[in-house]
């Protein structure tokens, strides 16, 4: 059996001293894509922010362990993430515009981030930001680069961030919520990129939604939470198929699919 | 069947920086009595805008709107608030759409006491609505962040009810909702509308659910409507470019 | 189009904690007010009387906060101080809190010209530092205490009816008021009972900070000779009389100075209290981030 | 970027007129009659015939209007009249008193920018723990004290018991302006720390941080170079407005501290009823207020590209 990507086991995260995630366990293969689904309060995102050690103000993981590639880094400090945040697991935000630095141009950013982690030239990064957004199969990435945040539409700013979370290589791409923020139109291209994205570099991706279309379309293994525990983990195809539990029957019935006849 | 609801050459220009952003241009569309009619676009397509043109709650620049073949735009004071109180909104964010510092009765119940019913009576009715929208009578006496989304969606929709409106808007009524409380939520729309001949105009940006809910189904892009039809028509056999990229783009 | 924030301002039970410190500064405030207000009850001595028999005596058990050039009992003058201090301070705030809300209210929700035109005019009136504008107008108003007052609630007015009108622009598009509006209710209706409730967190923390502030302001112009005339009991103009007196008897500086200070404090405290207490983004952040 | 500085300038007329306008209505509302005062000041009976013939030499028989307008003409040539009391042009012995001011504002306005600066964004990054605490703790000592009782109790403490320093005048060289300028940045200070704490943490609040951090970046970097440059704004405004609060405090902490500046001569003016030197000391302490603000605002302009691109949080 090979060593997973990130394996969670029996974690248990508190915020002020109140659980919202319990006994969770989860692993991610290489190159694997997990979907994780749940409606508002199931604490989904908490899963991945912790797995990131980027949990908000009074959060702390309180039970169970996280390991990244064998390595435990339950209560690693901000020093031994910082390293792994980036070149091993990069972050892709909900609301995009507001995960980048409002005064200053992506293009600086991105070679700030870059710079953080390994010695190259500013063209080079460039060129490397550039061909990420060719194969996203986008082609005004010089515009993007010139912009600030606010200066960007939605779509062009979660582009940015996808391209700001690849530039470095990480193995895993953590993605919270990546297209909720986004008109329909714009959704469906977001989601082809970051298809793109594990065709070209083999990136493993954890992403969390609420939407279990989204989930059905790109996932490989789904993981449905409810109140902050597992409620069923499995195959897409075990998932969606076969469901077991009553929750993810209903969660699948209340989803409303488009008929769109013959054509 | 007779038209409720006919809204002929809407239009209505914002002005950022004194430079012209015409948000809604030239939108004419009619509404049958008991119909569930659809509008669909993405967001800053101008239907949100449409909404509060013809619920009043905006002046637009030109058009009319007729209610029940009484033209209801321009009208002033009392009369204005007597007109338009025939016509309901139900919001996108039901906790905002309630006064944080009054319960969910006292919002049921103010148009009621507004039209000078006796504050029993009123009581009494409110009761009989929250039972309609399927919740407790005590949700009566609770503030609008004690309960859940989806109870404060239920009490804004009988909200709606009190007046016995011609028309119901449902403006984005369930998108900020989880997927299972949203489907609760269109069930006892649908519910009401059955059984109350309700005439609703359902704003939405799912197609799956307008689909779902609707007869008819007007597509807004950049302020003005491009297509309309029988929901099957539109969204199986779509005329125009941007329907077809924005069905496609359903998962 | 999920993550629209939400404009509704949650009023979750206060923290313990809080509540104390309410109960704690609230009460400490009204004894204040209480002083100020049966002055005259419960001085020891006759503030006024004097008696260049026992001028400038040091603190002792007959005289707690000891006596002035004159012979004045200065604990009896404290006490009588805090009446005009206190009061002309309470005065100030309610004047400046009712017309500048009044302006507010009437810029926010009407808006057009009228609202432009008052718009100007406070601009004009917060390009003046307030002090300087204060000095000049009590200078010119010469009605001593009254004068005072009268000119700083000239110059202050402004910043309420800006964070009056901004609250109102703020929540008059809200989705609450739109329901109220297709309720069929007038306006006048909407701004009792649906505005003024929502906007008043603000106004009132604004005022209870504004206290202290307002207090510190009027003894300034009282010390500098343009509030209290001097035999009245006034702490500002009580310490501007004894300044010569600072290196043989500090007392007669101290006692009106610590008064100020203390009132002042515990105004403050009380206003942060408040502040803590109503002000949605400080109690947004104890909200569960999920 | 000089389009907008124009734009700025074009602004500021009608607030100039403003100023101008309430500071000449303000004076002119005094009951006392110039000439009257003028007759006390300066000793000298004068009968009503004579009174007749300076009021009308002054245009004070004039409709208010007129009387603002040529005011306003001679103001614009430098001429803001005569002082009661001594006779002497005003602008001159106000321009001779400036420097004295501006030193003094200069002084405190750097001290209190090198103390609040570092230790309001010490406070935010430790928030709620023992620095922060005691950063709070001294500033709201220094937020409830009033300046001239501070400046009574430095006099006590550093002049009359430990002597370091000069109790008043400008003689003693550099050592007399320390207590004044600490007494004018001690009430300062106190309220801009708070101002600066909360600009940051309002700053280290934004998702931004977290989304630096998940790119691997280091604290100190994202704190110096997106969090405080994201926050400068806010932290530039807020110096220029608490300007005011130093402009005002000048007059008590001159006439305190016996030092020869605008803010003691309109001290002394208010109890001679000089109203030519209060209206000029007014009508300059507010020019010097707006121009502050202005500058404020226009490297603001500058330095954060939300507003120079003009589409503030727009996406």
């Amino acid at each position: 059996m090979t060593q997973p990507l990130l394996e969670i086991a029996n974690m248990e995260v508190c915020y002020f001293g109140k659980p919202v995630v319990r006994d969770l366990s989860l692993r991610i293969e290489p190159g694997e894509i997990l979907g994780i689904v749940g409606e508002s309060g199931s604490g989904k995102s908490t899963v991945i922010r912790a797995a990131m050690g980027l949990l908000k103000n009074g959060g702390a993981v309180t039970k169970g362990e996280i390991f990244y590639k064998g390595q435990r880094i339950t209560h690693a400090g901000d020093r031994e993430l910082g390293k792994l945040r980036g070149p091993e697991m990069g972050m892709v935000f909900q609301n995009p515009g507001a995960s980048l630095c409002p005064v200053r141009t992506i293009e600086k950013q991105l070679y700030e981030t870059v710079l953080e982690h390994e010695k190259t030239s500013r063209r080079e990064i460039r060129e490397r930001a550039l061909e990420i957004f060719q194969n996203m199969g986008f082609s005004r990435g010089e515009e993007i680069l010139k912009s600030y945040p606010f200066q960007l539409s939605g779509g062009m700013n979660q582009r940015a961030g996808i391209m700001m979370a690849m530039i470095l290589k990480p193995t895993l791409l953590l993605a919270d919520e990546p297209t909720s923020a986004l008109d329909v139109t714009v959704q469906a291209q977001v989601v082809k990129e970051m298809m793109k994205m594990r065709e070209t570099y083999g990136t493993a991706i954890v992403m969390v939604t609420h939407n279990i279309g989204l989930v059905e379309h790109m996932a490989d293994k789904v993981a449905v939470m409810r109140q902050g525990s597992l409620v069923e983990y499995g195959t897409r195809e075990e998932i969606t198929g076969s469901p077991r539990q009553e929750y993810t029957k209903k969660l699948q019935k209340a989803v409303l699919r488009l008929n769109r006849g013959q054509r | 069947m007779e038209k409720i609801l006919e809204v002929k050459n809407l239009r209505k220009t914002f002005y950022k920086n004194r430079s012209p952003f015409p948000a809604v241009e030239d939108v004419s569309f009619h509404l049958m009595k008991g119909e569930c009619l659809g509008l669909v676009g993405e967001s800053g397509c101008g239907k949100s805008t449409a909404a509060r043109l013809i619920a009043g709650l905006l002046e637009a620049d030109r058009g009319s709107v007729g209610l029940e073949g009484e033209e209801i735009l321009g009208q002033k004071g009392k009369k204005k608030r007597d007109v338009y109180t025939k016509l309901q909104m139900v919001f996108q964010t039901p906790q905002d759409s309630f006064d944080p510092r009054r319960t969910l009765g006292d919002g049921i119940m103010e148009s009621m006491r507004n039209r000078g019913m006796k504050k029993d009576r009123a009581r009494e009715r409110m009761y009989r609505l929250l039972e309609q929208v399927e919740l407790d009578r005590s949700f009566g006496d609770r503030y609008p962040y004690e309960v859940s989304g989806g109870e404060c969606q239920r009490a804004a929709i009988a909200r709606a009810l009190a007046v016995d409106p011609l028309l119901v808007i449902c403006d984005e009524a369930t998108s900020a909702l989880d997927v299972t409380v949203q489907a609760q939520i269109v069930e006892l729309l649908k519910r009401l509308q059955r059984e109350r001949k309700l005439s609703l105009l359902f704003i939405c940006h799912d197609l799956a659910l307008v689909q779902h809910m609707c007869q008819r189904v007007l597509v807004m892009y950049q302020g003005k409507i491009i297509e309309q039809g029988t929901a099957d028509e539109v969204i199986q056999r779509p005329r125009e470019a941007y329907t077809r990229t924005l069905v496609d783009s359903v998962l | 189009m999920r993550e629209k924030k939400t404009i509704v301002r949650k009023q979750k039970a206060p923290g313990k904690g809080i509540k104390l410190k309410l109960i704690l500064w609230g009460s400490l405030a009204l004894l204040i007010l209480l002083t100020a207000a049966f002055a005259p009850y419960i001085t020891p001595h006759d503030p006024y009387e004097q008696d260049l028999g026992r001028a400038l005596w040091a603190p002792c058990r007959e005289y707690l906060l000891g006596t002035d050039r004159y012979g004045r009992d200065m604990l009896s003058r404290v006490i009588m101080g805090a009446r005009t201090s206190v009061f002309s301070a309470v005065l100030l705030v309610l004047i400046t809190t009712v017309t500048g809300s009044v302006a507010g209210t009437v810029c926010g929700y009407h808006g057009g010209k009228l609202d432009t035109f008052l718009m100007r005019v406070s601009d004009v009136f917060l390009a003046f530092p307030g002090m300087v504008f204060a000095i000049a107008a009590a200078s010119v108003l010469k009605g001593g205490l009254f004068g005072a007052v009268a000119a700083l609630a000239l110059i202050s007015w402004p910043k309420y009816a800006r964070i009056v009108r901004s609250q109102v622009m703020a929540i008059k598009n809200a989705p609450y008021m739109e329901a109220a509006r297709l309720a069929g209710s007038g306006t006048v209706k909407i701004i009792f009972r649906h505005m003024l409730p929502n906007i008043a967190g603000p106004v009132v923390t604004t005022a209870v900070l504004d206290m202290g502030t307002m207090m510190m302001e009027i003894a300034g112009l009282s010390f500098l000779g343009l509030g209290a005339a001097p035999p009245a009991a006034e702490w500002g103009s009580m310490m501007s009389n004894g300044r010569s007196m600072l290196q043989t008897s500090p007392w007669v500086i101290l006692a009106p100075g610590c008064a100020i200070f203390l009132t002042v404090m515990i105004f403050n405290l009380l206003g942060d209290t408040v502040r803590d207490l109503l002000d949605p983004r400080q109690r947004k952040k104890e909200e569960l981030p999920l | 970027m000089k389009k907008y500085v124009f734009a700025r300038l074009i602004q500021m007329i009608p607030i100039l007129l403003g100023i101008t306008l309430l500071s000449f209505i303000l004076t002119n509302l005094s009951a006392a009659d110039a000439v009257d005062i003028m007759e006390s000041n300066q000793g000298i009976a004068m009968s009503a015939e004579e009174k007749n013939e300076l009021r009308q030499e002054l245009g004070l028989d004039r409709p208010v209007i007129q009387q603002y307008a040529a005011w306003l003409g001679n103001l614009l040539k430098g001429d803001m009249g005569e002082s009661f009391v001594s006779g002497q042009p005003v602008l001159a012995s106000f321009l001779s008193r400036l420097p004295a001011t501006l030193s003094l504002t200069v002084a405190s306005l750097l001290l209190t920018v090198g103390i609040s600066i570092p230790l309001g964004i010490l406070a935010a990054v430790r928030q709620n723990r023992f620095p922060d605490y005691l950063i709070r703790f001294f500033s709201f000592i220094g937020n409830s004290l009033p300046n001239f009782f501070a400046a009574l109790l430095l006099i006590y403490f550093f002049s009359l018991k430990l002597k370091i320093f000069p109790v008043m005048g400008s003689a003693g060289g550099w050592k007399s302006i320390v207590l004044p300028a600490v007494t004018l940045a001690l009430a300062m200070a106190s309220k801009y720390v708070r101002q600066v704490r909360a600009a940051v943490l309002e700053e280290l609040d934004q998702e931004y941080v977290q989304g630096a951090r998940a790119r691997g970046i280091r604290e100190k970097r994202i704190l110096f170079f997106s969090v405080l440059k994201a926050s400068m704004l806010t932290i530039m405004n807020l110096l220029a407005l608490s300007a005011g609060s130093l402009l005002g405090g000048t007059a008590i902490v001159e006439s305190i501290f016996m030092w020869d500046g605008v803010g003691k001569m309109a001290v002394d003016a208010i109890t001679m009823r000089d109203y030519p030197v209060i209206q000029a000391y007014v009508i300059w302490m507010a020019v010097i207020y707006v121009v502050i603000n202005l500058a404020a605002d226009l490297i603001c302009h500058y330095l954060d590209p939300r507003i120079r691109l003009g589409q503030e949080g727009a996406q």
